[in-house]
């Protein structure tokens, strides 16, 4: 595997998104598969953010383990880079800032002032020289402004910019890397165009949803293309009204979703539970973020897997899911769509940070094609119930108008018919009803996988994004002979039985997630057999893993 | 004739208020020559929004004060739909506040109607926002120590583009208004004077026999907003509530507003996906404009 | 023991509430234990209710198993009544109502007639006739209304009916039951006095919320209470609002409570995660009902368990506790208000619907005299912080105004002064410290109590007001020579390391609760041995066990 | 002299009208002598929100759209804090709307800053409840849908006893209003006219200072509500903004209401405690009247 690692540090407002964008863009356009993660504060301007830029032949959507280059555009004092720089790794400041006392190769250059002199700012002049550095030609970084930026007078001083970071590259003699580039172009998005994207093909027709970072960018492209297919997105006064809402458009007959972060899951959980009693499907995406309450806003975080599992009060059935993969934050979008409408019943989508607001390079998407909600009609009126039992697969979903039939759907106990009941009897015969749904996602669970050597004693359960930083970990240690499985754990609710089933021969487990209080381990732990060397690996500063701290982790002797 | 709007005889106190709002609504729908399948209503959590188990039409029963948020999603997505809301003066004014702002200033094509019985009827006797301040209710120990709430104003201040206040000791104007409200195209909020003799001592229909004024003959139904305003807040200085349609206006509603008049397309359409897909997957980097 | 069960049936409106009132006061004086269960639906007026009254010489604090006198007011079908009556039961029926057909005693009885020429209702003739059934005094029962009504011509028609009532139990010429009544006075209340007064005990000073069933009640008794001791409580316009103010009126210096029910608690859950966060001490009570969403609204169940031991999302630490006896109604709810203050985090006391709303008898209760929370000064100034480490002891709480010291309390991610902090490390090291709290205790559980026999190789585990129910079962198995252990699980969260240990040699484990899901099973199942058969006991028809049903539960030769 | 109100530089973007809020309120507060700790800032989330960063008193950050509830849980124990709550427009009047009016009826002496900067500036750029209708915010992707909330006259409506509004521009003016509404006994909310140049392009401080009439030439602050009233609707009319202090009335606080003018007794009385108990436990079912 050939990969270069870049990191560009300084403070929010110096552009770092923009070069990062441009840097991503000019290595998807030569070939080359990107992955990226940013640091980010809550304040707007002039808080310490970086952005690291993951460039490989293969695949990737992990972290690196290295930072090759690094580049400092701000005064500020570089973070979480401990052990990331060799003596090969070339560190770029600009000449009139502080160099930092690094290990490595240090090039003191002159951005700020070519920058005043080209008339625009220091990041162009460093995606000129990082461009250089990294073997992207000239003309790829300027047909990328050309498209990105519509003011002339802009795109002429970001063109000067950059010819003028190229130069200094130049005249560095340096080396540029030898990437493996190709005139090919690749994919690139972020997982929030996946969600966005898997809606629609999931016959998302409406969307309800209250700005929260990291989910916003959902109802950005939402709002946008939503009404391409005919359907809605609006943006409501707080998210108890985006989850009735939603609600309120799934019982007329759209397929619908919500999309937030933890604070807002909390203050949807009411809804969930109405969602769950009156048997109407939605989809709630919660992109996790680093809390409890606001906690760290702008951060990586997996804690929200001990609320979205027990969202109600009450015996709420619910489907909890958490793709572990870039192209699963596709598929299992889709997938939630399908199963509320199956199983009449929320169904929540547990979403990194990490995924839903970096890059990465997708191939070969395998586009969905599910017929979408098919809604029940006058013809069916006599045999119709607005709360039929489960019948093993979709049924017509009823929405007024219906000739001949009315749609009662109710908050309070009800019997088939949705009218009022309040006996003990409906409520037992009800409840059991509603549970009953959930048993065969437990026997046949969405998306399943036992990843590497299924026989092994050894084994690792991890959720969400982990899985790929896990799969390089193991990918090393497994060519040392040592066999373990890992099961990228994406039902969490219901759990499925195969977890039980495929562990129980297994005598030491990892389980792999991004919490202080270990929620994955308290939701398997009683899944897991009784004497096994058990070892929580967590990761809980606002980062996602690199794949050696698992590694290391996985290498310890000390386990328990 | 059979009464089509009636699904099971309703079961509030003696006396309740929400008997005459039943009629008059019932009425009103016999009147429109509606249907039962087109009718949705979107109720709270409280008595009057038993309702829905005595009216005969399609029925969103939620959770309480989140009844306008429902009922927009309801008309966004079909708005071929009569979508009549249903609250209390608790589920509209105390817990689901928020709501009415917001649905007025979007201008939803939802009539909403409220019954205000000045009480939390349904949790037998807690003073409610329209609970007159100093009042002794049965079941708070000490005298209500708020201001009450002003519906009509706070609706109208919002944007609402129909705004009315009825009267159950008058069932035949109400059923009108309940017409006028489910023909306007936009927001409409009936505030309904009620009463819970059951737990609210502090107002009976005598009482507000006497107290209410017509408003009608004093110009009403206003197009003019400062108009309407000024009005109601003469009468209330004089202790007086005003009945009637107060103001109503034609404005773009939200579905108009946001491009779904016909509602929602509720057919799958792969190829438009695959475009949009093929679209935003190649280009999405490049597309994002700076200016 | 002797004891007598009786029930009046009829519909809401019909002031079967009074007449349980007249009885368990009658009771009372006389000396008696009484405990009653009430059904009741959500509408006001005309819906199907039963009142159930438990009289015994002992302290009683679970349904009876049988039903010794029924009284039918209403033309009701009469439900929840299946083998609980015997031959020698006795029913009262109007003699203008259809008589059920049961085969035991039935008496029709002029009730409405007898109500109609004493001008008063059939519920006062029915006291009247209980009365003499019951051996109670007519002049007790008189001075009982003479206390209750202050309405002079009520009274008088209400004195009337009494009597004309007890005259036809006169006449019928059956005997009174023997009960061993004497003439010093018991206490009688309700759960939500309970819980009222021990928030006085431990201090509380300030209480919000929002009326919901069947909550409501301690609200009512704050509003009136609170101001005599100097505090205040209000109602609010939401939960959102309760939460929030208790918060603030805990930062200012007070304890601080709220009381709601499940759909109020999946508001609170906001909030709750901001009392963790920003450590402000805050006591959450939720009277569970059963759900789920408005559910039954008037119903029994313990259906809150997931929700309020994962009240939040991200990390917060929490305190769940579930008191089991109506005693601990009181004890527990002191201890809560201590263990807020302790800890610094949110306490949710999970109560029960059944307890809160209606009368035991309660002897002997030990008055707490907790000295409340203690104010930091300005002298400590040099010293105190917002957030210091947990001390083992409960710290004086920072307030303002503290001369020359500042109270910064947060939502976001802080240091030990409260200031805003966004880099990874002060997050580990915070959360880390956060949840260091809750070690103490999961070893050293607040009332953790196991009954019967330690040795057992069988043990129960419940929860709440299950307790008393079950230890009626065991009593009667215990009898028979079979050891069974029981544990009321009493503090939820975080779980008591005691539990494992103590059931580590367990063979068979029965689980009791009254939910559809079996929440409390799957709180505790990592904590149980692994190849113990499990048996899951529950009861989710909106009543509160009877110690039979639980008995036969135990007695079932299958298990598993 | 040191600034004992500044704990750290402020950190907004350049231009960011929250400056000019940061320093009108500390100077209201060492015009008035204030001490840092009677001081209590009562913060939502948002840029706005971030001023308890900067300002050095006491603070309680708490989350979005509940600054007024928790700010009442304040006063309510302690009347002696200064209780000075802190939002963004989209923090009060979006998600936290129903508290401005439930507060404001109670009248709780809080002064409450709202800035009002047309826009969720923290979440970066969508459009807030004073975003113009059909507005193109940068973060968007179509024209904002909704007519704006009408702050003002929802607080009037409500029973605020002291409304006014602020503009970013006018500093002095700005710190005079801050401190009016600081010694008011009870409820005060003043509206900031604010921009943030990132991300709101609709609402230049060019446009704003065209646009902004200053009340007190109007004969303002009244205390006649439909004097108040209309005067803001003629103004509004006319496309500009009311700035000044509109209206200010004394009224009963909340404290006063429930009978709390000293706050909360935080001391415990054991004795009286038994009392109550022995009371209730006692003669709980014997107390409780029927008439
Ligand atoms: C979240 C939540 N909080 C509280 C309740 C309890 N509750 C049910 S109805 C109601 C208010 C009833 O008053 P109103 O809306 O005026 O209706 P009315 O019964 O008077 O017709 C309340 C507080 C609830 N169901 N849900
Ligand atoms: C429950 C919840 N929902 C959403 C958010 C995300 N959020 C943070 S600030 C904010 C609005 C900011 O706008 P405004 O109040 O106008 O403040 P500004 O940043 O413009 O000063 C939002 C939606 C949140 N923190 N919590
Ligand atoms: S309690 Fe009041 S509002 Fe409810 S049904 Fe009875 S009279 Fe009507
Ligand atoms: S984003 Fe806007 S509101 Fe926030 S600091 Fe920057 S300019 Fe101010
Ligand atoms: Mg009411
Ligand atoms: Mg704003």
């Amino acid at each position: 595997m050939k990969e270069v690692s870049l990191r560009i540090d300084g403070l929010t407002g110096q552009g770092i998104e923009f070069a990062t964008e441009v840097i991503v863009e000019g290595c998807s356009l030569r070939g080359l598969n990107v992955c990226t993660f940013r640091w980010f504060p809550t304040i707007v301007r002039g808080g310490y953010t970086y952005s690291e830029i993951r460039i490989s032949d293969r695949k990737i959507q992990a972290r690196s383990d290295k930072i090759d280059i690094l580049t400092i555009l701000g005064e500020v004092e570089v973070m979480d880079a401990d052990g990331l720089l060799s003596e090969n790794s070339i560190v770029v400041v600009d000449e009139e800032n502080s160099a930092p006392r690094f290990n490595c190769r240090i090039l003191k250059l002159p951005l700020k002032k070519t920058s005043l002199e080209s008339k625009t700012r220091p990041n162009i002049i460093a995606v000129g020289f990082i461009s250089g550095l990294l073997g992207l030609r000239l003309e790829t970084i300027s047909k990328i402004l050309e498209r990105k930026i519509s003011r002339k007078d802009l795109l002429e001083s970001n063109l000067r910019g950059v010819e003028a970071g190229y130069r200094i590259f130049m005249d560095t003699g340096l080396e540029s890397y030898n990437l493996p580039c190709s005139d090919s172009p690749k994919n690139v998005l972020q997982g929030s165009d996946l969600v966005a994207l898997a809606a629609l093909s999931g016959g998302c027709k409406f969307y309800a949803g209250y700005p929260i970072t990291p989910s916003t960018g959902i109802m950005e492209r939402l709002v946008k293309w939503l009404p391409e297919v005919g359907g809605v997105a609006v943006q409501v006064e707080d998210e108890l009204s985006a989850v009735n809402m939603v609600i309120g458009a799934s019982y007329a007959g759209a397929r619908a979703m919500t999309a937030t972060s933890g604070p807002g899951l909390s203050l949807m959980v009411e809804g969930i539970g109405l969602s769950s009693m009156a048997e109407i499907p939605i989809v709630v995406v919660d992109v996790q973020r680093a809390g409890p309450s606001t906690g760290l806003p702008t951060a990586h975080e997996q804690g929200d897997i001990d609320l979205a599992t027990h969202p109600s009060h009450g015996d709420a059935p619910r489907i909890v899911l958490a793709p572990s993969t870039i192209e699963e934050y596709y598929s299992m979008t889709v997938d939630a769509f399908e199963l509320a409408d199956r199983y009449r019943c929320p169904v929540i989508l547990l979403l990194d940070h990490a995924y839903v607001m970096n890059y990465f390079t997708l191939e070969g998407l395998q586009v969905s094609k599910v017929p979408g909600r098919r809604l029940a009609s006058g013809s069916e009126g006599a045999t119709l119930q607005v709360y039929p039992n489960y019948s093993g697969s979709i049924d017509a979903f009823p929405a007024p108008p219906i000739r001949g039939f009315l749609v009662v759907a109710s908050s309070v106990e009800h019997d088939v018919r949705g009218l009022s009941m309040q006996d003990g009897r409906t409520h037992v015969e009800m409840s059991l009803k509603r549970m009953e749904k959930m048993k065969e996602l437990e026997d046949q669970p969405i998306s399943w996988e036992v990843l590497g050597d299924v026989d092994a004693v050894e084994a690792v359960i991890s959720i969400g994004s982990c899985r790929c930083a896990v799969e390089e970990a193991l990918y090393k240690i497994r060519k040392t002979g040592r066999k373990i499985m890992h099961i990228p754990l994406k039902q969490l609710w219901p759990l499925p039985k195969k977890l039980e089933e495929t562990l129980k021969d297994a005598e030491r487990i990892y389980v792999v997630e991004q919490n202080a209080s270990g929620q994955l381990m308290n939701l398997v732990s009683s899944k897991l057999p009784k004497r096994v060397e058990l070892k929580s690996v967590k990761k809980f500063d606002g980062m996602p893993f690199r794949p050696r701290e698992i590694h290391q982790e996985l290498m310890d002797g000390g386990i328990g | 004739m059979i009464d089509i709007f009636e699904r099971s005889k309703p079961r509030w106190c003696p006396g309740c208020g929400d008997f005459s709002i039943y009629e008059a609504l019932k009425k009103a729908f016999l009147e429109l020559n509606l249907r039962p399948e087109e009718i949705v209503l979107v109720c709270g959590i409280g008595c009057a929004t038993f309702i829905w188990s005595y009216l005969n039409t399609n029925a969103l029963k939620g959770i309480h004060g989140r009844v306008l948020p429902a009922a927009t999603g309801v008309k966004l997505v079909n708005p071929r739909l009569k979508v009549i809301g249903i609250s209390g003066d608790g589920d509209a004014y105390s817990i689901g506040c928020s709501h009415l702002i917001h649905t007025a200033r979007r201008n939803v094509e939802i009539t909403y109607i409220v019954v205000d019985n000045g009480v939390f009827g349904n949790t037998r006797g807690q003073p409610s926002p329209t609970t007159p301040i100093y009042s002794h209710l049965k079941n708070y120990p000490r005298a209500w120590p708020e201001k009450p709430v002003n519906p009509l104003l706070l609706a109208l201040m919002s944007g609402a583009t129909f705004v009315a206040q009825g009267f159950v000791g008058d069932i035949d104007r109400l059923k009108e208004y309940f017409k006028e409200a489910i023909n306007h195209k936009g927001f409409s909020l009936i505030n309904v004077l009620s009463m819970c003799p059951t737990f609210n001592p502090v107002r009976t229909i005598r009482e507000l026999r006497e107290r209410i004024v017509y408003v009608e003959e004093l110009g009403a139904p206003f197009e003019n907003l400062k108009n309407a305003v000024e009005m109601i807040l003469s009468i209330q200085e004089d202790g007086k509530y005003p009945v009637g349609i107060i103001y109503r206006n034609r404005e773009p509603t939200y579905n108009e507003l946001v491009g779904v008049v016909k509602g929602v397309d509720l057919s799958i359409n792969h190829d438009r996906i695959a475009e949009i897909s093929e679209r935003e997957l190649r280009l999405r980097l490049l597309q994002k404009k700076y200016t």
